[in-house]
């Protein structure tokens, strides 16, 4: 029996992978909910690239501001410290390469660390980017968080990506439900597994090509309550 | 004496002609210039461009000018927001063209137009669709594609505090793109939440400085 | 008996040039007198390449600031309504077209609005350009200020510039103690001559062709003392 | 806990190798990080490009580090300001190299390095002598230039107010270009007037923001 994380503790993990004084984006959707399990007493500095620096979760009921907003558009608030800058200036920031990590979802990684998170064929809806471009070149580091593999079952990470790209090459770790992957020079490397899991399992489950590093450790989280379901 | 300030939101808006490419301030709702975008609506222009970052949403502002079928073209990073019906609809009828473009280079875009710049070079969307069609060069041993500055003929922004300068600060993360259209507009048209006496902004605190704006209009919160 | 502008009188002249409301920014040297000769009750806003909107004159018996200097690293004040600014942004002003019009100074000016103000022939020392290159081809007018003809009679206003250029084809308007003259397309324009002095004269003074304007002026400016001689 | 505050000067410019680049925030002595650069030269350091408007005047600050020896190169737009002698006796002499570029240009190379920009277009310096050796290109049929980044491997910079995560503010014209001079390098130092408490600034009001600053030290005006 595999013990996959939930959503919540895939958020936890990657929040206790970032260094004290790391400065962080966090990618609309999933990867926003970082910011809820920043390791007490460790101070990250996250951006969010509509020009803002220290923002933190909007406190228990406390009022939103609607001048307040981070890129996902929900109300936040801040630490002290903080600072607010125009666009141009906060892609400065992520374009310069200013940013330690950021973290965004994926619908695919290639075995390259190319990334396909913004557009899905056949729609007819129209195109959006934001600034997903942006942060797969200008980040140091580029964070993955997804579920490792689709609701058919499908790998997210992939030998080959097949939807149009996000960046060439860039994501440097990967996040999933079931394991902690590195890009290294020479391919995917499993640094941690989830309980319970084989290598063969995962490999599986995988359309990279993975491989197992020495050290690797059990990929485990606190017991935290998955996600609501959201209302549509 | 120079005094920027208009009286009532029509004159703000008055002289804007068919066809202008026409920057908005904003990021979903905060900093955007609603007030000026439905006096413009109101207007019943027609064949505008609209640069933002988003294509509106619901019934007021850039969504008002939608369903007024006062626009052609947008360009912008991402269109599709909660509630961006009346943009969603017309798009996939066709009737709405869309220049999509990411963020960051949207920003630099419209900076470079307002800072003598006709082309840039970045990495971003180097290697993706987005790169399609565009020069790519080489610096350094890795590839930057040639972007190029977006020139507004009008610029509608949102701030806090303005004085009849036009010196203009902004309230927390409603600044946004505002300051980045003030700069790359032929006319930069501010709908301020306060006028107040000119010096009454500190001028370390100045956000956007008077050169960049044309008309002030208070418009209550 | 040629009634000559002495270089305050120069000085009032272009500030009398300038319309209320306009954007305005003076170059090191003779220019920067421009600003204590603007007219009573008329605004103009001055822009100082070092990242100041709003610049006056520091007043008589006021301490100077050395955190509050001009172009020319002198001391200035500031009126209400004034702005600090870093320098990215001071140029996005200059190079975007922003300012309304720059005074500048000049070694020589050409027929067809070249300018070269920056590098004289034959000197050991370093080049310095400053903001000058920015300013010619950035601010919508070049307004010239400068001596008709240097010590040794040559005039500034030549056929063809043979100095390194400041800026081709960017020179609107000159200013200088016997002339007003604009650059139409057409050639250089003489719009005011001095006090008792003829076309002929002028023209003989000067390397580029001109033509006298049909509704042509006297040069006047009230009676200002001539600047003091500066110590070394 | 992030603490970026430096306890002594030369803590502040440790590790500072010889052949660096050095981006150098001020104009003329308004700005200038004399304290920091006097620190500097203390260290003797060799072969350094210094990135400024200025090439120092006096025997402080720049002056400090052109008689020390430890300059190679200069890269700025105005060398010459009155009591440069330390500069104008050594470059007579061949013993310093100088790469002159006008100075909204220098603003301008040193932003687009800090913000992922190789190289981009400008009108300044076309058909000139600085344009030699450049691209020249045509956008909308006017010419521009093709001017790359100057990317710094340390900045030192001078502002009023600074706190422990590194936030910024600048007094006046001081401001000029150590904004700037912050944006470009890998490593940025701040010497400043007083430090105050996170939260001490008004997040509205910072100028440099905490990710382009590095050290920061406390030096008595």
């Amino acid at each position: 029996m595999v013990e996959a994380l939930n959503r919540n503790q895939v958020a936890w993990r990657v929040a206790n992978d970032i260094d004290e004084g790391a400065f962080v984006n966090l990618g609309v959707g999933m990867p926003l909910n970082v910011l809820n399990y920043v390791p007490e007493g460790r101070e990250i500095i996250f951006h969010s690239e509509n020009g803002v620096l220290g923002m933190k979760p909007l406190e228990e009921g406390a009022e939103p501001n609607l001048d307040l907003i981070n890129a996902g558009k929900q109300p936040i608030s801040m630490l002290p410290g903080g600072a607010f800058f125009h666009h141009s200036d906060s892609f400065a920031m992520v374009r310069g390469g200013h940013i330690d990590v950021c973290v965004l979802g994926a619908y695919e990684v290639g075995q390259n660390g190319d990334l396909a998170n913004w557009r899905l064929p056949n729609t007819k809806s129209a195109p959006a980017v934001g600034g997903a471009m942006d942060l797969a070149y200008g980040a140091r580091q580029v964070y993955i968080m997804c579920d490792h593999n689709g609701r058919d079952g499908a790998p997210k990470i992939v030998k080959q990506c097949t939807l149009p790209l996000t960046g060439a090459k860039c994501v440097t770790k990967v996040f999933t439900d079931i394991a902690v992957i590195e890009r290294a020079d020479d391919g995917m490397v499993v640094r941690e597994m989830a309980e319970g899991l084989e290598f063969e399992e995962l490999q599986e489950r995988t359309g990279a090509e993975l491989r197992l590093a020495n050290d690797w450790k059990t990929l485990t989280a606190p017991d935290i309550a998955p996600p609501e379901k959201r209302a549509r | 004496m120079i005094n920027k300030i208009c009286q009532g939101i029509e004159d703000a808006v008055a002289g804007i002609e068919d066809g202008a490419v026409i920057l908005v301030g904003g990021f979903g709702n905060a900093g955007e210039p609603i007030a000026l975008l439905n006096a413009l609506a109101a207007r019943k222009p027609r064949e505008l461009t609209i640069v933002s970052n988003n294509a509106g949403s619901g019934d007021e502002g850039i969504g008002q000018l939608i369903l007024g079928g006062c626009v052609k073209k947008f360009i912008c990073s991402f269109p599709r927001v909660t509630g961006a019906d009346a943009f969603d609809k017309m798009y996939e009828e066709g009737l709405l063209e869309l220049e999509l473009t990411p963020q960051g280079t949207l920003a630099e875009r419209i900076r470079a137009a307002g800072a003598g710049i006709p082309g840039f070079y970045t990495r971003t969307s180097v290697d993706t669709p987005l790169a399609e069609g565009k020069e790519v060069r080489e610096f350094a041993g890795l590839d930057y594609v040639l972007e190029e500055a977006i020139y507004g003929d009008v610029a509608l922004v949102k701030a806090a505090v303005g004085d009849r300068w036009g010196n203009l600060t902004y309230t927390m993360s409603s600044r946004n793109f505002n300051p980045v259209m003030a700069m790359g507009a032929k006319i930069t048209i501010a709908q301020v939440g306060e006028i107040v006496d000119l010096g009454g902004i500190e001028p370390e605190q100045v956000i956007t400085p008077s050169i960049f704006v044309d008309k002030v209009v208070e418009v209550e919160a």
